[in-house]
């Protein structure tokens, strides 16, 4: 991968001052500790984890209610990446309930073919995964098949951080998997610097070295820096889709109040598949009840060291916050590949 | 406090549990190496030899898959402990707990496979127990084996010296890849195998060839868990180079679709081990003439300090950690 | 969030599904949200490729890569 | 076919499943005694000494009972198994297998147990492996234990002789009446306790003080499971005579009002061996000597024939029998 | 015991030719297969079985009902002898429900005294226990418990196995523990020898002495060899106690038809402790689709030897019929002691 | 039908419950069946006592036995 290499020489050229961006994508923060890529970062260049890891933002009162479902003789299907995470009563793992881990939505419905139990389908996930949702729903399940709705739009959310002003940002790196499908035009409405960009490690560093070019000529838009898969329109057949299926509507954001917009319910017609309204279930608010920062942390004004539980009651072994359960969580990565010394 | 899942899945938290509670034992050493070495097996001193002693309970699912199945992995599991301690596999026990309603055609072909690996192995099982537990009290089956092995000069899994070498015996990732890709319904048939298979010869042939340091099975935790702790008993740090790794083409594709890494993920047919840079390419050699090491490679070398580095191959550095708790398949 | 990864499209069977190749690994995957045929190149999630990817980008991402750093670099 | 509760309660249903699939290894001997002789345990030659080999899975509810607990159980259930052979116990291995969720307090509690019973053993636990499965994969906890002995002359369960003389080293009953009044709410508080126990130092003494040609601990199955295998292997008849049978007051007792016979419950610190007429009544005071051996009786004789056969109090005859299933308390 | 002894002499030299007599009592068959009765005893006296174990007479349709009861969640009690006696669909033991064995009733009211799941007792019996439901249902039991209610009377099956006429008989051992609380008067409308007689192997021998000592003087008369707990009114306090709970109902027996009055029913004040009621559970007719003959055995018309399946299809380890699975069925206890030669 | 053992009541406790030794064995009975008082004897069925047992009769079993063999041997 010489690319990396000749990338990496011209960000140390570029970078001459103190920049952070913002990057809204637990998988760019994947990529990155993986490679190790901010230790070949110049000095000076920081990229920091903002709400984009669908279960860091998911709120306890929805996990609390999959583990309601979970009790209710369901069985429940979810993305592995929710069985760790901790609602107010255990986790989805260990809650003895039948819950399977599936690869998407269309195994979910393939459970509830071979049953004559109730399936329910914790469904989360931003553009990207809606609409496999809402082609699923469009192929007519079973009457045993529900979801759990928790789907969310990202722009609603960069939105409000933007109007919150907290987090001193330089610009944005947008979510390359979420512009796949809904493409960047939204985007274009925010005055700040931001840049599509893909997830190998030079796609990374090339979206870095883009946010810092538009930064250092005064520009604010969206470029795209990653063109082989995302472009501005995005797959409108995927979108128009979701749009058949689902509707926009408030909803809280683990760490942020309600945010207008921001999330996704099934219209009418879809009702039926609704596993609240199936089993008379409500999603209820949680305060936070520690002193996890994980919200302060999710809004980019924090960083996991701020926090006086990292690393001592918060641990991967032992996570109080969703920061540090998720594979994606800033304060489990920070844990894992950022704290030792050597 | 309770016990949970991520106590049984190795490495930190494990070792958490362990350091409370499980090596509380003041009678835990027969003369030799014991259970406060936590190596993959004990020494016990017998006239002029030693006599080498493990034991690992298995409780695979499926407990069949591409590649072997429960049975086959019962016998491997043992007789590599014991082969990572340098000792000849010599025989195994076999505690069974079955669950009431057990298909008994199910535990003729587990036996069958048993067997079959016993001969590759070299061992014999002499000695067993089953208890058959009622219908709920356990989910089919598990199958426990303890092992004697006998050796010389047993090799520790603490050896690991600045300046030598770490070799894997062949490519990673292969059975944690496949059992998580049959377990959770991806589809992918026999595309992914497990690597299950005893190591003994493998090692025979290598502790011929050169002087080994230090050597572990990468099972439960996989590669990231075992090199951790042998740097870690060895007060050393290693450097593992990112591009030499070897892992198979299918298992690296699976691992990204399962957002898995395959350094964490259980080996049941692989050695890791520290050798003398004089010996390396003797030793690799060596590996690379028996049917289970045609993949080994050199991977990465041992310094002064502690930790375990990736180089990457984008030229940047980050720890390799040992997994918290078991892998599970995820989509973002 | 959230992974994907690129895929070639082998074979298209009924019922919206195509089976594709990842690197020396098969699967099938739902293709309702886009419109392949086989030998052209998808990005797959959960399952269902999301979009498509084109032949000479998915097959020399570096290349691309490239060109847009050559750019940069004017 | 599927397996169900009797295969796992020993006797002759278990040889059923044992004879067709357990038993079906071809790799089943180290050049001693094998797996094919279904023994208390193996035995390989080492040198000019002898390995005993022997393994036990533990799964008792409750865990802890008057008298002892399942740690208890799991060290003197193979220290047992390896002195039945003659063999002194040396090293123990130990596989847990742990449900999620079970409390950390009490695995301490459970541990503390084992070495102090290794403590009483003279043994050490050497090398030990955990699993910890999800909540419902299984019921608390299982605890398997191998273990190593070394004997010059082994002692076979198959060696009784016409002539012989059957001593057991003490009441009979005890330990499966505690479990079974435990278990099943009867509320008998610590009136029963189960006699688990290590019996080496006893056994030692015995064959110091004679020749010992057979020898079993009647656990599951009880008395009539082992003197049956005992009979059976040896290709001879035993004839016990009812009235010299020790049996606590208290066991009695419950055996009435549970409706089970004493005969067929677990004994966890007992012998019954085998011995020559001549040495019985030294072997005899050895035993009575040790403090598990206090009332040690002999019970019957060997003669030619089959079967085992109770003489009765009122002067009749009947079959003592291996018990077809675990017995379960009964009112009519 | 010296007793014993002696009486073994006074019956050999009583007997002069072929006797049989039928107990009906499992506790006396356990009592002489424990103590080898039947190898002491004259050359011509013969002790057969008759239909006294409660686990032998209980038709597979009420076992199937308890299965079925299993399978609603609840919590089952039961004796331990009913665990293994093979339903339609295997066992209680291995259904995989809830099923605790308890020493009585009273245990298992105080299981649903600490639960708030459902919790059925299986109430089976004859005289001896059925009082002992009573008393624990006049004491209020809590509305979470029940009983499958499978009670049975002796007389009316001796009564119709006298009108049978099959077996030829010479005479009855009754059974000292239905005496104990029944008395034992209304045995005395049959016009045959019968003796109550207790337990101890002193008791059998006794009771049989008296009996062939009948025989021989040409009596048909009730007399009484246990009279240490038996009366001729028995337990007075304990039969009103029973008649304040059940009334006499019309039930089937294991191997008989329809015997009138033969089993008990709650009275209307307690039909709300009846699980089959509660769960609307009913009892089917099971025809025995076997060559099980327990049917002959347990009317005395044929030893287990002459089951074309004993020792063969039908073992211990693999019952068929309930003979071969209660402790006390004669099938069983006969191949455990009677059949191995030496 | 029906196991049913000897047993000597100790304790005469509230809610018809007794306390009786079966020999070296003390449990907890039901009495509602029976009237007794600490010292006699009872006979127990699945916990409850279901008659009383005169003490010399239960105490001297055999010998009440012999009583009734020494009468018929007239
Ligand atoms: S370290 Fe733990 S408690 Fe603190 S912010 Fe992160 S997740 Fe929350
Ligand atoms: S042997 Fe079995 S099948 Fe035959 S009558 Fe007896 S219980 Fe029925
Ligand atoms: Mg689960
Ligand atoms: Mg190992
Ligand atoms: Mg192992
Ligand atoms: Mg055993
Ligand atoms: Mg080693
Ligand atoms: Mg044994
Ligand atoms: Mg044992
Ligand atoms: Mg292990
Ligand atoms: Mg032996
Ligand atoms: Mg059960």
């Amino acid at each position: 991968m010489s690319g990396g290499k000749d990338i990496k020489k011209a960000l140390d050229e570029i970078v001459d001052r103190e920049y952070t961006f913002m990057h809204i994508c637990g998988t760019h923060e994947a990529a990155i500790a993986k490679s190790g890529l901010r230790s070949v970062l110049p000095k000076g260049l920081k990229i920091v984890m903002g709400p984009g890891c669908p279960v860091c933002i998911t709120p306890q009162g929805e996990i609390d209610a999959a583990l309601e479902l979970a009790g209710k003789d369901c069985i429940i299907a979810t993305y592995g990446d929710l069985m760790r995470v901790p609602g107010t009563k255990g986790t989805l793992d260990s809650c003895g309930g039948d819950v399977r881990v599936v690869q998407g939505v269309h195994k979910a419905v393939d459970i509830a073919k071979e049953t004559e139990k109730e399936v329910v389908f914790i469904s989360v996930g931003f553009e990207t995964t809606a609409p496999t949702v809402a082609a699923t729903l469009l192929t007519n399940p079973p009457d045993n098949f529900s979801i759990l709705c928790s789907h969310r739009f990202v722009p609603p959310a960069m939105k409000f951080l933007l109007e919150q002003g907290e987090a001193s940002l330089d610009g944005f790196m947008l979510p390359g998997h979420v512009c796949v499908v809904s493409g960047y035009e939204m985007y274009e409405k925010f005055a700040v610097p931001q840049v599509v960009a893909g997830f190998e490690p030079d796609d990374i560093l090339l979206g870095l070295y883009m946010l810092v070019k538009q930064v250092k000529e005064g520009r604010a838009e969206v470029e795209n820096a990653y063109p082989r898969a995302v472009s501005k329109e995005g797959n409108k057949k995927a979108m128009e889709m979701l749009y058949q299926v689902f509707e926009p509507c408030d909803v809280e954001w683990r760490g942020f109040p309600v945010i207008p917009k921001s999330g996704l319910r099934l219209k009418p017609e879809f009702k039926k598949y609704d596993a609240l309204d199936k089993f008379g279930v409500t999603i209820k608010h949680v305060e936070k009840n520690s002193a996890c920062i994980c919200d302060k942390v999710l809004r980019g004004i924090a960083d996991p060291t701020d926090c006086k539980l990292f690393g001592k009651a918060c641990t991967p072994q032992n996570p109080v916050g969703p920061c540090m359960v998720s594979h994606e969580g800033a304060c489990r990565i920070w844990a894992l590949y950022n704290q030792k010394k050597y | 406090m309770k016990v949970n899942l991520m106590h049984g899945a190795g490495g930190a938290v494990f070792s958490d549990l362990l350091g409370k509670t499980l090596t509380k034992y003041k009678n835990n050493n027969a003369g030799g190496i014991g259970l406060e070495s936590l190596d993959d097996g004990a020494v016990i001193p017998f006239g002029d030899k030693n006599i080498v002693f493990t034991t690992d309970s298995h409780v695979v699912r499926p407990l069949f898959f591409p590649g072997g199945d429960i049975g086959r992995i019962s016998v491997c599991g043992t007789a590599n402990d014991l082969s990572m301690m340098g000792g000849k596999p010599i025989a195994l026990s076999c505690g069974m707990i079955i669950e009431e309603g057990f298909d008994i055609d199910i535990l003729e072909k587990i036996v069958a496979s048993m067997d079959e690996a016993l001969l590759e192995c070299g061992a014999s099982l002499v000695t067993g127990d089953t208890k058959v537990l009622e219908k709920g009290a356990i989910d089919g089956i598990a199958i426990n084996t303890a092992g004697i092995g006998i050796v010389e000069k047993p090799v520790r899994d603490n050896g690991l010296k600045p300046g030598d070498v770490i070799i894997v015996s062949g490519t990673i990732g292969d059975h944690g890849l496949c059992i998580m890709t049959t377990r959770e319904g991806f589809d992918l048939g026999e595309q992914i195998r497990s690597d299950v298979a005893p190591v003994w010869e493998l090692v025979k042939s290598a502790m011929d060839a050169g002087e080994i340091h230090a050597m572990k099975d990468p099972t439960r935790g996989g590669f990231s868990n075992a090199i951790n702790e042998m740097a870690e008993k060895s007060g050393v740090q290693v450097r593992i180079n990112e591009e030499t790794l070897p892992i198979r083409n299918s298992v690296r594709s699976a691992s990204e679709l399962l957002g898995i890494n395959p350094l964490d993920v259980a080996n049941e047919g692989k050695v890791v081990m520290g050798v003398s840079a004089d010996d390396a390419e003797a030793i690799l050699k060596a590996i690379k003439k028996n049917k289970y090491g045609k993949d080994a490679a050199i991977i990465g070398r041992v310094t002064e300090g502690k930790s375990v580095i990736m180089e990457t191959s984008i030229g940047g550095e980050r720890f390799i950690e040992a997994p918290v708790g078991d892998p599970v398949p995820r989509v973002c | 969030m959230c992974i994907a990864i690129p895929a070639e499209v082998l074979e298209i069977k009924d019922g919206n599904i195509a089976v594709v190749d990842y690197g020396d690994l098969q699967q099938e995957v739902r293709i309702d949200l886009v419109d392949v045929v086989v030998g052209e190149f998808v990005l797959v999630h959960v399952g269902f490729a999301i979009q498509k990817l084109s032949r000479e980008e998915a097959l020399q991402t570096r290349q691309v890569f490239e060109e847009v750093y050559a750019a940069m670099e004017e």
